[in-house]
């Protein structure tokens, strides 16, 4: 029998759920490793997780500084899709959509993967084209995409403001109908307990402060917890990738740590259907199951490692969730709360191997990470296994950005904050 | 000469509006200067600017960071380091100033009809103002005379104070207009006169 | 978060406009040197702890600002006008001429 | 048996009877009393339902912590769900409904969820509903097919979709001194900074000044405390350097002293004064801030602890003093503490039995027994309440002998009636807004509490905040804390005198009675105790896993009865210290605040709109106006019966034929003066700018540092230091940042001054083969002749009086003018020009015409620019100088940038004489049913009158290599497939005969 299950949970109700078990250990280090991730956010507990389960290395450790989950994977918006632009990306997103699919049955975890669809409304015709051109693109690529009229958007979403007397009327709208939602917590702890199962140890309260060498080769780290040897050292850090990264010599990185905000209303009977962007600005809005209105925009704008952001953001943010819904002026904000992002200089992620001999680098994920959770940690344990990249994974290199090979989705260029 | 065109249009309507009944809070009024004039000095020209505008505009502007003078007629203030807006109720300043400020010392840029001029007077001045910029407009904290660069979302502005309840705000043309009205919504619940 | 403009005085955060990391310096506009060139455009070294940046105020007297703050507590530290940072640099910089 | 409101007593205004509806159910109040007072005063106690098991709920609290009495106030279609009763004040003609049941309060089909019990413990969610691998619910679908109704049992109230009508607004205030709290502590603290010359903001988010001095039942001063705190704020109102700000909440404790406060303007009046607005949302920059917030009560968790009818003893003690209430006949208290025992005696002198004082301690302090001596009812020490009795509403308890060493319970158990059960379970310091900057607040053992941070911000603490739970303390720490925020040294006030009984505030370290049955910790969410230590079984042992495994502390009152308690059940299971498990992260908002407050004057109009000098007279000439950015442009000048594309195309064809004007005046305009203007010019543009002859324009490119297009635009040289650069509308802002960042950081030696002057100047094109005889016609002081005014030329003039200037430059591809004015004779010189060309057959137009004619002769915009692009792929390499270094120069060639398989512009033309559309797919194999192997896009398209086809710009694979080769439209989203030419992107003119006339 499944360790969990609808069978399981009424026989644990029967004998007062006694007998449920840890969903992941509480090993203590061992002295070496074949491979130590670093960072227990999504990235590295999926990585563990493909590593043991596609590669068969389980003799793997999972360090994490503070508790499971604390980094972005455990603070998102909780949004997956993969409506991209360029090909690379669409190949990649969808890769990731498709291991999402089955997710909740892989890790025996379910992770409440709700494929609600997210529609980005577009408000001028310029817009429109915009978004065609990007859903036009998922289409060649395999994807899913539809444009939706404004009637066919008032119908799915009622109480958004599609006048034409809106400032930013509505013209109409991308949508994705696979997208959707996850919970965010239990996709850390079921990847945790996943990879717990197969024998990856979890180590929290573990920080690492320091990268063991021989010569030019990263060898293991030194941790609040003692050192930890390994033949191989994947850094899955996220936010905190250009700490992590100086502690191992690399002194400059393109990556700018941001800070992201995010907010939740208190809990509302059903109102909003999916995922909805706004595109006068940059607003994303969906409700969680518990019933809050979970939403963001854009990044506060300067180089931060606190999260906790300020009050201009907050009143941008909710003066644009109003111009999409403005019955929500009576709905109150319950709690916001900020993240640290890996933003890259073109937008988009880096997975490879090095850039020291025996180091694997995942990073640059910006605030888009979460919905690539699954594929990120299958290419990156594909990357840490065989020494190179899969296919998906080897547009997403560090030399891309010198080399002008950029994945630049959103035409910025190099002002991560503006990606 | 050709009369320049407030930009308010439709929505300029003299009187008294909102919650008057217990006095007029604020007066809102568009003061259409003939002459809207930048001048800015090379980095160490500070003085020998200020020099010209005392000889060419009869403005005595005091030393400091934001300082400014006015008279019934005409204005000046520093509104960034080395710049300074000059305003005349007259036209041809920018003309007077370009002849009389070599490029040894610095620029003159004709704004007259870039910026638009709206003066918010009143025992509520300060109250309405508040609400849309986040400096302090107490009298201890921004003298009379002075000036203020500062913004309001999208909408840039230049202040200065003209009195102890008096300020004169000077914002881009194409925005007069959303400018105007939510200074009139803000002051509703003082009571507001359009003069 | 207050940032202290050296001519306008404490402002608040929603006047400023954030300009990246201030450890970069701009090869000579005639350098061919194309590492250099990348590493201007591309490398941060995103520090956490004190950080040497650049803020425009640009909602107010439109200066750019060299700014120290720490990006752990957001403390700002030290305030100072970028262009006079800049003279106190060793170098002058060349005018843009021919390439060599 | 049920509360009720006695005769006499409290600070309602008795004379004021106020009409409300509960459930559409018609109430009477008085003024000054809460939705809670008034519905307890009609011995209403079932005010809602809890969020799991829906539970019926009573109310708990008298203030912001309360987690059970939450209600949706209703204004005809507009909804306002989640509102704690407790903090809602009554006026004529408030509907209120409860929420969260259905089909009735008293009778709610959700309950059935309770027999879920065990089966639905903390996390049962993760562990099931994955559904079956195979079938129809394979999948994500089974899932979502339960979801669908977890989600409709879950949430709390039901918000609206109608627009709500309010207004908001924002507030920037400055002071040296804000005070949060008015309490004791708060009063003193204001007071004293007053005193010293400060400004100083004092904010309180209930209606009335006071705190705890309202409803204590002290003397402060020889005053009554409540007259006492009337005092003060008399006397701080009369002060100019005191704000007073009642109603006003602060939530918020952002860098740099920061403060976000929500003042309720208007909530309490049955409408809003005219102009007035509902919410004002404040930021407040103080120099420091005292915090002088006081305590929460906490509840204590055992079995049937959530049945209406438990409430805290100090709320009680509130609804007695300050509302005339009492909540019960005959009541019951349960304690760990000394403060409640105040509570019984009110109640008691208020006309209430007092059952008993159920106390987990075995010895209590002299003042508290004498309390208990004179209060009748039986003092049970070393008991405990092992379980409540009744249905929707308490009847009775049951005790048992409660060992205070080892948390047993022993001897049989006793049944006691009561219809009231107060419970006190020690106190929690409102530490949220100190704790919001992240540090951990820290454990004080005696009092059982978490006490405030170190600060790593401006602030002194005060009062029961500082875990001084005397009033005698508040008064002191306050006076000192006003003092040293404001900067003094020394006042001359002395502290006020307090008569209070000498109450012991240290509790016992109970808080959790194990019995049998649910026991809440989180009322709202229906977290039990058990629930805590299944999510210690699992492992989920981190404070901040049990919250998110149980949620625990997040539900609208985030926890602040309620996270102590769970945090001590863990600890209990874990064998550790508080302290060691510690708390969650504190978070904005202190308390929930309207997403309208914070949206405040952007509510309704989120951007100003930006208008062009001719913006009117293109509203009353029949111009459909497009937004663009911030701005508004003419789409067309549609003519009675025409289609957009039957207008634009009529526009364009005049246009070509005779003549059209188009209102230009967004274009971005930088006035670029200095003795380096034009060397900083080299150095911005890929082509040279110091050749160009004064009265000269030139087309110019930039490129951002990274190598890929920025902007394009003409500059014209107006004098020799002396520049007007004009920049796409889009790129305005970005362009001048870019220009300016470089020469105020990186080359602040150049002497140039970098002005915008958009907004300066109106523009307006004239293109067409009569444009320069309409010219000709209209302008004065100068000629404007090829030799005059040749391509690029500028000249000086008058139209109508007014000055003018004139570059003669083409965008259409026709001989054409860009005629600027001062934008306030904008109007002025347009209307001359519309009447100049009258004869001449010129039409007005707008975006669609002037895209349309761009289109036709190649030219790019943001669609092409779109910064992803480099001037290679453009077809601009042309304009790339090799004379000189320019931002980009370095970067442009790197080899990702020079691909030869990167996407170069190309144009199209639809073979199947059908429409194009913009964001369209061009591929090369005819396959419409499986659309795959792009090649590039389509960036912009229209009918081209001059060509008689559907045509469009595209960035294609290949560029110039596949002019004349066929390729596919591919645009599935709009189910649109056909063939295409690829051609050159100069459609029409391409060796540009007719602007040069
Ligand atoms: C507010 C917000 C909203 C977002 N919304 C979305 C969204 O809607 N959709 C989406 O796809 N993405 C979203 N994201 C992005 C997404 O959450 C991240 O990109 C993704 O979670 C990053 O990968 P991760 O889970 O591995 O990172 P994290 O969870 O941050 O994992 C990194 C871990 O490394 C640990 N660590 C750091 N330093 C050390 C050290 N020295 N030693 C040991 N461990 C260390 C950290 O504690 C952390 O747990 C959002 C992010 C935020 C903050
Ligand atoms: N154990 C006990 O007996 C005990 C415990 C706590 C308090 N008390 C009594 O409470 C009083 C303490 O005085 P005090 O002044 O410290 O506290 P107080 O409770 O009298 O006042 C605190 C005030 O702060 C307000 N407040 C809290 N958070 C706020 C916010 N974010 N924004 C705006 N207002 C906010 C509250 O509404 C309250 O009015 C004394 O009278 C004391 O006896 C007794
Ligand atoms: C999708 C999502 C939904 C959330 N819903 C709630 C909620 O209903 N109640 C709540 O208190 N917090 C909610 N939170 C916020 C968390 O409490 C927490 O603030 C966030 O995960 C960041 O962690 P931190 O505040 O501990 O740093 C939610 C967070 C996310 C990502
Ligand atoms: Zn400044």
């Amino acid at each position: 029998m499944a360790e969990y299950s609808a069978f399981s949970l009424l026989k644990n109700a029967l004998t007062g759920n006694r007998d449920w078990k840890p969903a992941w250990r509480k090993p203590d280090p061992k002295p070496s490793y074949d491979v130590i991730v670093v960072g227990g956010g999504g990235h590295g507990l999926s990585t563990a997780y493909y590593l043991a389960k596609e590669h068969g290395i389980t003799n793997v450790a999972v360090v994490e500084k503070g508790w499971l989950g604390s980094g972005n994977v455990g603070r998102n918006t909780t949004i997956v899709r993969s409506n991209y632009l360029y090909p690379q990306s669409i190949r990649f997103y969808e890769h990731s959509m498709r291991l999402w699919e089955n997710l909740s049955h892989d890790l025996n975890y379910n992770v409440m993967f709700s494929q609600r669809g997210i529609l980005n409304l577009a408000h001028t015709p310029a817009q429109f084209d915009d978004y065609a051109r990007r859903g036009n693109a998922m289409r060649h690529g395999g994807g899913d995409a539809e444009l939706l009229n404004p009637d066919q958007i008032a119908r799915l979403y009622p109480g958004l403001d599609v006048s034409a007397s809106a400032r930013f009327p509505v013209v109409g709208g991308l949508l994705q109908p696979k997208a959707g939602t996850a919970r965010h917590d239990a996709v850390a702890w079921g990847y945790a307990r996943g990879a717990d199962r197969r024998g990856v140890d979890i180590i929290e309260n573990c920080e690492v402060t320091g990268f063991l060498r021989d010569g030019d080769r990263i060898t293991g780290v030194t941790t609040s917890r003692g050192e930890i040897r390994a033949a191989k050292v994947a850094v899955a850090v996220a936010g905190s990738t250009g700490h992590v990264m100086k502690l191992a010599g690399i002194d400059k990185l393109p990556i700018e740590s941001h800070l992201l905000q995010a907010f939740v209303s208190e809990s509302l009977k059903p109102i909003l259907p999916g995922v909805i962007t706004w595109g006068g600005g940059h607003l994303y809005v969906s409700q969680s199951d518990k019933g809050g209105l979970v939403f963001g925009g854009d990044l506060d704008g300067y180089n931060s490692y606190a999260q906790r952001g300020n009050l201009p953001l907050v009143e941008e943010v909710m003066s644009e969730l109003l111009a999409m819904f403005p019955a929500f002026a009576r709905v109150r904000l319950l709690r916001s709360w900020g993240g640290v992002m890996d933003m890259s200089m073109d937008g988009s992620p880096i997975i490879t191997t090095g850039p020291l001999p025996g180091m694997y680098l995942n990073c640059g994920w910006c605030y888009g990470g979460f919905k690539a959770t699954p594929a990120s940690g299958w290419c990156f344990a594909h990357t840490i296994a065989r020494d190179e990249p899969h296919e998906i994974n080897a547009p997403f290199t560090l030399d891309r950005f010198h080399r002008g090979i950029l994945i630049d989705e959103k035409g910025q260029g190099s002002t991560p904050k503006l990606h | 000469m050709v009369d320049q065109l407030s930009p308010l249009g439709p929505v300029w309507r003299p009187g008294s509006h909102g919650n008057f009944a217990a006095g007029v809070g604020v007066v809102l009024s568009e003061t259409q200067p003939g002459s809207i004039v930048q001048v800015a000095a090379w980095p160490g020209e500070e003085k020998s600017l200020m020099a010209v505008i005392r000889t060419v505009a009869g403005l005595a502007l005091p030393d400091g960071a934001g300082g400014g003078v006015f008279t019934e007629e005409k204005a000046a203030f520093g509104f960034a380091p080395g710049k300074f807006l000059v305003v005349d109720q007259a036209e041809g300043l920018f003309a007077t100033l370009s002849a009389a400020i070599t490029s040894e010392v610095g620029t003159v840029t004709d704004l007259s009809h870039g910026r638009t001029a709206i003066c918010v007077a009143g025992p509520k001045a300060e109250w309405v103002l508040a609400k849309f910029f986040a400096i302090d407009f107490s009298l201890v904290a921004f003298p009379a005379g002075a000036g203020r660069s500062t913004v309001h979302h999208d909408i840039f502005a230049q202040i200065q104070r003209t009195g102890a309840s008096q300020f004169d705000l000077y914002v881009f043309r194409s925005f007069a207009r959303a400018v105007w009205t939510a200074l009139c919504h803000a002051s509703e619940e003082v009571g507001y006169e359009v003069q | 978060m207050l940032i202290n403009c050296p001519y306008c005085g404490p402002r608040d955060l929603s006047e400023f406009s954030y300009q990246g990391d201030g450890n970069r310096t701009r090869p000579d506009p005639a350098s061919t040197n194309q590492a250099e060139w990348n590493a201007y455009v591309y490398d941060r070294t995103n520090i956490a702890g004190d950080h040497n940046e650049i803020w425009q105020h640009a909602g107010g007297c439109r200066a750019h600002l060299r700014v120290t703050r720490n990006t752990l507590t957001h403390k700002i530290i030290s305030v100072g006008f970028a262009r006079d940072e800049r003279h106190k640099k060793p170098h002058g910089h060349r005018r843009s001429g021919a390439h060599s | 048996m049920s509360p009720r409101r006695s005769q006499t007593g409290g600070r309602v205004d008795r004379m004021r009877t106020i009409r409300f509806t509960f459930d559409g159910r018609p109430f009477t109040g008085h003024a000054g009393d809460t939705l809670a007072s008034a519905l307890l005063a009609n011995g209403v106690t079932l005010f809602g339902r809890s969020f799991k098991y829906h539970r019926p709920r009573g109310v708990l609290t008298a203030g912001i912590d309360e987690p059970n009495a939450l209600v949706t106030v209703l204004h005809g279609d507009v909804r306002e769900p989640n509102i704690p009763a407790t903090m809602l004040e009554i006026y004529d003609g408030l509907t209120v409904v409860s929420q969260n049941r259905f089909p009735t309060l008293a009778f709610d089909v959700g309950a059935a969820n309770q027999l879920g019990g065990k089966l639905l413990g903390a996390g049962f969610y993760y562990k099931t509903f994955m559904g079956p691998v195979f079938g129809p619910l394979k999948g994500t679908r089974f899932w979502m097919f339960c979801e669908y109704f977890i989600r409709r049992a879950a949430g709390l109230g039901r918000a609206g979709i109608a627009k709500d009508p309010s207004r908001y607004e924002r507030m920037n205030a400055f002071c040296d001194v804000l005070v949060v709290g008015s309490g004791p502590a708060g009063l003193m603290a204001a007071k004293a900074a007053a005193d010293s010359g400060a400004r100083v903001i004092l904010a309180e988010l209930e209606p009335k000044f006071g705190g705890a001095a309202n409803w204590s039942g002290e003397t402060i001063d020889g005053m009554a405390a409540a007259e006492w705190a009337s005092t003060m704020v008399r006397d701080l109102k009369a002060r100019d350097n005191v704000r007073l700000l009642p109603r006003t909440t602060v939530w918020g404790y952002y860098d740099d002293n920061a403060m976000a406060a929500l003042e309720r303007v208007t909530d309490h009046k049955s409408a809003p004064g005219k102009g007035e607005p509902r919410h004002r949302h404040w930021t407040i920059r103080a120099g420091s801030v005292v915090l002088a917030t006081g305590a929460f009560e906490r509840p204590l968790v055992f079995p049937g602890n959530d049945r209406p009818g438990v409430m805290l003893a100090s709320a009680a003690e509130r609804y007695a003093n300050e509302f005339g209430i009492l909540p019960g006949q005959k009541v019951a208290l349960f304690v760990n503490n000394d403060a409640a025992y105040r509570a019984a005696s009110t109640l008691r002198k208020a006309g209430a039995e007092i059952a008993a004082i159920v106390d987990v301690r075995g010895e209590i302090s002299a003042a508290a027994q004498e309390i208990a001596d004179e209060g009748g009812g039986e003092l049970l020490r070393g008991h405990a309440v092992v379980a409540t009795e009744g249905g929707k509403h308490i009847s009775g308890i049951k005790v048992q002998k409660f060992d205070l060493a080892n948390g047993a319970l022993s001897g049989e158990a006793r049944h006691l009636d009561a219809d009231c059960l107060l419970v006190s379970g020690g106190w929690s310091p409102v530490i949220h807004l100190a704790s919001q900057a992240g540090l951990k607040p820290e454990w004080n053992e005696a009092l059982q509490a978490f006490l405030p941070p170190k600060p790593t911000q401006n602030w002194v603490g005060a009062g029961a905040f500082n875990g001084r739970f005397t009033t005698a303390e508040a008064l002191t720490e306050g006076l000192a804390a006003g003092l040293s925020a404001a900067g003094s040294t020394g006042g001359t006030d002395s502290v006020p005198e307090v008569e209070a009984p000498a109450l012991d505030p240290h509790p016992a370290p109970v808080f959790e009675i194990r019995a049998k049955g649910k026991a809440f910790v989180d009322f709202q969410h229906d977290v039990t105790a058990d629930d805590v230590r299944l999510a210690y079984k699992e492992g989920f042992v981190s404070v901040e896993h049990l919250k998110r495994y149980t949620t625990l502390g997040m539900a609208t009152d985030q926890g602040k009865t309620s996270n102590v308690p769970g945090i001590a059940i863990m600890a209990d299971a874990l064998g550790k210290p508080i302290p060691d498990v510690g708390t969650t992260r504190f978070r904005p908002p202190f308390a929930p605040v309207s997403l309208g407050a914070l949206a405040a004057e952007r509510y309704g109009e989120v951007k100003p709109e930006r208008l062009t000098p001719m913006h009117d007279w293109h509203v009353e000439n029949g111009a459909i106006m497009y937004t663009a950015g911030l701005w508004y442009r003419p789409m067309i000048y549609g003519l009675a019966g025409e289609t957009v594309e039957q207008a634009y195309v009529r526009e364009a064809k005049t246009t070509r034929e005779a003549a059209g004007i188009v209102d230009v005046s967004t274009l971005g305009k930088i006035a670029v003066q200095g003795p380096d203007a034009a060397d900083f010019l080299d150095r911005v543009y890929t082509n040279m700018f110091s050749t160009l002859a004064v009265g000269k324009a030139r087309y110019g490119l930039m490129l951002r540092e990274d190598g890929i297009a920025l902007d394009d635009g003409t500059t014209w040289r107006l004098g020799n230091d002396d520049f007007l650069m004009t920049t796409t509308t889009a790129n305005a802002g970005k362009v001048m940042q870019h220009l300016e960042y470089l020469l105020d950081v990186v080359w602040p030696e150049l002497k140039v001054r970098l002005t915008s002057v958009t907004d300066q100047w109106a523009g307006a094109a004239i293109g067409g083969p009569r444009a320069r005889e309409i010219l000709a016609s209209c302008v004065t002081g100068t000629a404007v002749d090829n030799d005059t005014l040749p391509f690029m030329g500028i000249v000086h003039g008058e139209i109508a009086g007014a000055p003018v200037m004139i570059c003669r430059l083409s965008f259409s591809g026709e001989m054409a003018f860009e005629v600027y004015s001062g934008a306030g004779h904008g109007v002025h010189v347009w209307e001359a020009l519309i009447e100049a060309g009258k004869p001449f057959g010129m039409v007005p137009y707008g975006l669609e015409a002037l895209g349309t004619m761009r289109i036709e002769k190649g030219h790019v915009t943001g669609a092409e620019i779109d910064g992803r692009t480099t001037a290679r792929d453009l077809g601009l390499d042309w304009m790339l100088s090799k004379k000189k270094p320019f931002v980009g120069s370095m970067m442009m060639d790197r080899e990702g940038l020079a691909d030869e398989d990167r996407v170069r512009l190309v144009g199209v033309i639809a073979l199947d004489n059908r429409p194009l559309n913009g964001g369209a797919h061009i591929v090369e194999e005819a396959n419409e049913s499986e659309p795959r192997n792009s090649i590039g896009h389509i960036t912009a398209v229209c009918y081209s009158p001059m060509l008689g086809k559907y045509i469009g710009l595209a960035l294609v694979k290949g560029g110039k290599k596949r002019h004349g080769t066929r390729a596919f439209v591919s645009d599935p989203l709009r189910k649109r497939f056909g063939p295409v030419e690829i051609v050159s992107n100069h459609f029409f003119d391409p060796e540009g005969k007719r602007m040069h006339g």
